[in-house]
């Protein structure tokens, strides 16, 4: 029924040992990410979010269950799989082209080429007038996008982002969002993307996964049937978003019980 | 305006550290030969620079600093490069570095000459030892910590371990290293007496050391005008040098 | 200032002896000798290396980084001792070491109970101590013995901090000259013809090089002939190496002697049994082992 | 089991260092009164221990160190927080600060000597020295990079510039200024035998110093071995302070 | 027709000189805060919002203008008026009683009673059993809270707050947010708060003040008209939502201009 399956994680579950006690981070997790879909990951804080994208991504290796990419079993970070920090990861000695050819000085190909590839995604994400600037001399919303064009640059499988517009302003915020989805189109970009905004999640993505902590499981998924581009102020979106803050007891309806964060 | 006015303050500075000197010698009534007073001193650099000694020195001094501290900031990154990386390797070296570090340069000399002689060589080799550790601490752990998530980028991309080392933890050390440098240019300054003292027969530390010991207590106090003065100097220069980095690097706006 | 500044590099087949030495009056006849024909003789030359303290003179002599030096006697004795290879062959200098003490200092007996500044208890110095202590009646432990460098000794009188030293020349005439101090006793009146500084070669120097060793002893024998008429040209050479004043250099020149500087087996023993009797040293090397009397007895 | 493996580590690293040395020995087929061998130098360590020697220097080493490092931790943090918080005076200060700090301890005796003595004077101010100016650099530099925030805290409360300086910015600081008195540590602790040299007949230092005037090199060495594993106590004990301070601010987790 | 005024600000403009160009940052700026009130202050990042806050609160002069607190001018800090920092400004060396003491240290209170007036606020914050752990060992909002205790116990006439749930994950944000609410309620706080969410500032403000950058002015003022608590999925609130997004051109309505951030 799905298109073809990029990712798959099954029975997924970490352990960390923190001053001699070891605490489950994770518990069975599994879940399956198809081509060109835009998944979202939506938590509260420290239910292991981090963790899970971190396993997905071959940084960490999980103490039970298999994440495959393409059907291969994933043993280390690779180029298929391209994860963006929540800090953007940019090399402050490097100018927005450094960064962006970073990920290209790998491959055998001719300076001129490498540099025109760059190029390319820095034009895509509406920097090319940036590319002698130091990170430094950017807004945080325009690291976002250098980060977003190294990472496009290398044309990977599957990207990982990690509360990727967590640091920006509202506005810029909204506006990243929408790029986000015009380059995606484009790319066709399979992407999964790790959260604590409920507007994010059901603005951006085609389904949201609802964490659950201690230990983190998923534990509810939901289907965004609204067509893409979305209003933020149409009835549709906000139906997802009241359904999302129901599940988290967020409305009034229930109040949320007082101190206990 | 700023820096003219920086250096306003600096020489504004120097001579109220001039005047209290002088005060100290009138006020103690102290003997010429025991502590001369400003002006005989500028008298004696006056003179050591007509005999054209002051300048010969200098120029011997400054050479040997600059071969022992800069052989030395290149050993000591690049080993700090290599131990920050692997961490049991530290775990090791690092009490070896702790033991042999606090042991004055006065103590070694005997084995000093022995492997290396007497002239250039020790005085070279004791610059070396006062620079390397200090600059060794601090790219240890600059390298130590490079953020992690440069490292996971690294990883990301697939960077081989070389070029990992070379475009990531060097550059992303080199902030703090920079400030290691710093740091060490003082320290190591200072072991330019000591290390003159080993045979040499030029040079700002022998100047004083000799001059010490015939009891001309005004060139001694002419070196240590001398030793001050180009300290302060290269701490400057060294100082602009991090600024700079800094700048680059991005660490101030 | 100093000659082996600019020693011309001119590089011929003559061996190099290099000789350390401290910038004392007690090394006279060596200046003498690099001054004259410029270090430059038949069969040798001579490389004069200053250095700071008697430590660090010896450990380039242990180490075999210079082949000779103008030192203390009791520091080769030692050094011979401990397995180096050296040879006195001449003596620097007879006396000339002085007794300085504050001006409020009287008589031996106004020590009791004070600091008195020698440089390292290896040295006549610290004989001469022990002999002016043992002449008034008093023993060793009376005074506070301080091992002190030579160059701080004029200040710690000057300040009151020490009652007095006795060290080489030219540290006892700046505190006399300054009117810091004054002399209570010149070292010929506590021990005649006492051994101070000598002039020591390494043993392969002498095994390898004997005719050049032979020279290079004529010549400092001669230098010191030429040094003890302290005229004005040998007080101009004296100042190249020291950088002194006048009166400063006129008053330790008084006190000193270089014309005959054989080291003559008895005082030699004199000075064992003192090194023996004060407990610095139980086997002093022999004079037979130690000295080498030939090359200054083959000097006419 | 972390500490314990940690000594382990450290003992390791020590018997490597004195395997090399041995080796050395045997390679260079050095005099052993030129080169002792460990088992010389550890001969040596035990006839001082046997003769209350060691015992007695270590002793009074320790407490000279003390005296110094303590007294010029206590100046120096005074003083640096009052001109880290009065920019025009540190800008007059500086460099006189950096003139003074590049000059060594053996260059001052003469003057020392003037006015401080002999014996155990001498030594604490050496030490004095070496470990003022780092902490002095270190506080200024920590108190001027008091977070603002604080500040504004601070200011918000109304609380008295008195009160400011104990409650806010002392202890804002104080995590920069401990690692400062660690480093410190580590560079004054080398000027002991520099202190020991002028007129002391004691301690570790006159330990090294005297046995080089009577040539006893394996005392030398005794007195080195001493100094280094006593310098990596001591820079252990100041790194754990420094740890605890680090975790108390919250500044590690 | 409104309470009593508690702030007034007039005129106020600020410029500040960077490399030797001279920015004006704030422009003319005057408006009102009655007793009671919370007013939010909603712009995009670097319009000016942190240096309008710390000129009502005195932490600098203004340029050009005044403010009054109580009809008296604003000199400097002061304890009638509180600001609360983003990143809460706790001293990490005390404990969580020892920060909330801290305001009361100047005024001439036995220790008993000072600490029982610091416990009370603790309390009223729901932290009373964390008054000895030091605020490292706290979570994000429970720094907040401590943050909030401490400004409330020394009873100042007005609170200021700079994006004060901006570092907390959205579902805290909601907590600390009805929180903030209940103890403004029972405490009569007045409360100007500086945000970029918009969500924020309609779910929590009396009056919305929206502003402009380059140089920052206030472009509209906007009230709420909806009783508290208000519900986040009811009409109201998302009406006025919706025409605070439509004010930043943020609905699908008007497309955002792609990169002008
Ligand atoms: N390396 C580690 N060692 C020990 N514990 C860890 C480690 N990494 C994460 N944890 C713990 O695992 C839990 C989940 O952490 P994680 O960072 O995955 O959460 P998160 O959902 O990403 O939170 P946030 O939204 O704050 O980023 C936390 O309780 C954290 O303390
Ligand atoms: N001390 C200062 N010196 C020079 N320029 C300043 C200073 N403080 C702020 N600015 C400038 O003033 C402008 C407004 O800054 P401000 O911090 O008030 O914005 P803001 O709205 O709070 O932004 P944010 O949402 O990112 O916190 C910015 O362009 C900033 O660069
Ligand atoms: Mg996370
Ligand atoms: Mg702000």
């Amino acid at each position: 029924m799905r298109q073809e399956t990029v990712l798959e994680a099954t029975g997924l579950s970490k352990r960390f040992t923190h001053k001699g006690r070891t605490e489950p981070v994770l518990n069975d997790v599994s879940f399956q990410v198809g081509q060109n879909e835009i998944i979202s990951i939506l938590g509260k804080s420290g239910c292991g979010k981090s963790t899970l994208l971190h396993l997905l991504g071959g940084f960490e290796r999980p103490d039970e269950g298999t994440v495959r990419i393409n059907g291969q079993p994933v043993t280390g970070p690779s180029r298929n799989c391209i994860m963006l920090f929540q800090h953007y990861g940019l090399l402050p000695w490097r100018t927005v082209l450094g960064n962006v050819e970073l990920g290209l000085e790998n491959e055998r190909l001719p300076a001129s080429e490498r540099k025109e590839r760059a190029m390319r995604y820095l034009r895509k994400v509406g920097l090319e007038d940036k590319a002698g600037a130091f990170p430094r001399q950017l807004s945080g919303g325009m690291q976002q996008r250098v980060a977003l064009a190294r990472a496009l640059a290398v044309q990977p499988k599957l990207l990982l982002m990690d509360e990727p517009f967590a640091a920006v302003d509202t506005f810029t915020r909204y506006q990243l969002q929408d790029e986000l989805l015009r380059i995606q189109r484009e790319e066709r970009t399979t992407i999964i993307l790790v959260t604590h905004d409920i507007d994010e999640a059901v603005y951006l993505s085609d389904r949201v996964l609802l964490m659950g902590a201690n230990p983190g499981t998923i534990r509810t998924e939901l289907a965004v049937p609204a067509a893409k581009p979305r209003d933020r102020g149409h009835e549709d979106f906000l139906h997802v978003r009241r359904t999302v803050l129901e599940r988290f007891e967020l409305t009034r309806a229930a109040p949320a019980p007082e101190f206990s964060i | 305006m700023r820096p003219l006015s920086k250096t306003a303050a600096t020489a504004f500075a120097l001579l109220l550290l001039v005047a209290a000197w002088q005060a100290v010698v009138q006020i103690g009534h102290y003997d010429r030969s025991l502590l001369p007073s400003p002006l005989h001193v500028a008298q004696g650099i006056v003179e050591l620079a007509r005999s054209g000694v002051l300048f010969e020195d200098l120029q011997v001094s400054l050479l040997r600093f600059a071969a022992g501290y800069f052989s030395a900031s290149v050993c000591a990154i690049l080993l700090g490069l290599t131990l920050g990386r692997i961490r049991p390797l530290w775990t090791l070296v690092d009490p070896i570095v702790q033991v042999l570090r606090p042991v004055s340069p006065i103590a070694w000399s005997p084995f000093i000459v022995l492997w290396f002689g007497i002239g250039n060589a020790p005085a070279i080799v004791i610059i070396f030892l006062a620079a390397f550790f200090p600059v060794l601490l601090s790219t240890v752990k600059a390298v130590r910590s490079v953020d992690a998530t440069y490292l996971k980028v690294a990883q990301n991309f697939e960077l081989p371990p070389l070029r990992l080392l070379t475009r990531i933890v060097f550059p992303s050390a080199f902030p703090q290293i920079a400030h290691g440098l710093h740091l060490a240019i003082g320290t190591s300054w200072i072991f330019l007496v000591s290390g003159e003292m080993v045979g040499s027969q030029s040079g700002l530390g022998f100047l004083i050391v000799d001059s010490r010991n015939v009891l001309r207590l005004d060139l001694v106090m002419a070196g240590i005008v001398l030793i001050g003065v180009f300290g302060l100097l290269l701490d400057r220069t060294v100082g602009l040098l991090e600024r700079w980095v800094g700048r680059q690097w991005g660490m101030e706006k | 200032a100093c000659g082996s500044r600019s020693s011309d590099s001119s590089a011929e087949d003559k061996p190099v002896i290099k000789i350390g030495y401290l910038p004392i009056t007690h090394a006279g006849p060596l200046y003498i000798e690099e001054e004259t024909k410029g270090g430059d003789y038949d069969g040798f030359r001579l490389q004069l290396i200053k250095f700071g303290s008697w430590p660090d003179l010896m450990d380039a002599l242990n180490a075999g980084k210079i082949d000779g030096a103008s030192v203390l006697m009791e520091l080769a004795m030692r050094a011979k001792e401990q397995g180096i290879d050296l040879k006195a062959v001449a003596l620097g200098h007879k006396d000339g070491n002085v007794v300085v003490v504050a001006n409020d200092i009287g008589k031996v007996q106004d020590l009791k109970g004070k600091s008195f500044a020698i440089p390292s208890a290896f040295s006549t110095h610290n004989i001469l101590l022990y002999q002016m202590l043992k002449k008034a009646g008093m023993a060793y432990g009376d005074v506070k013995a301080v091992e002190l460098a030579p160059a701080e000794m004029p200040a710690a009188l000057a300040s009151g901090r020490i009652a007095g030293y006795v060290v080489a020349e030219p540290f006892g005439a700046k505190s006399v000259v300054i009117h810091k101090g004054k002399v209570l006793y010149q070292s010929q009146d506590l021990w005649d013809d006492s051994v101070d500084c000598g002039l020591v070669l390494r043993g392969d120097l002498i095994r390898k090089q004997p005719e050049a060793v032979q020279a290079f002893v004529a010549a400092y024998a001669e230098a010191g002939q030429k040094a003890e008429t302290k005229d004005a040209e040998v007080k101009q050479n004296f100042k190249k190496y020291m950088n002194l004043n006048d009166d400063e250099l006129n008053l330790s020149l008084q006190w000193i002697k270089y014309d005959d500087l054989k080291i003559g087996k008895e005082p030699y023993e004199q000075l064992r049994s003192y090194l023996k009797e004060m407990g610095l040293s139980d086997n002093p090397p022999a004079y037979e082992d130690f000295v080498d009397p030939s090359f200054m007895d083959k000097v006419k």
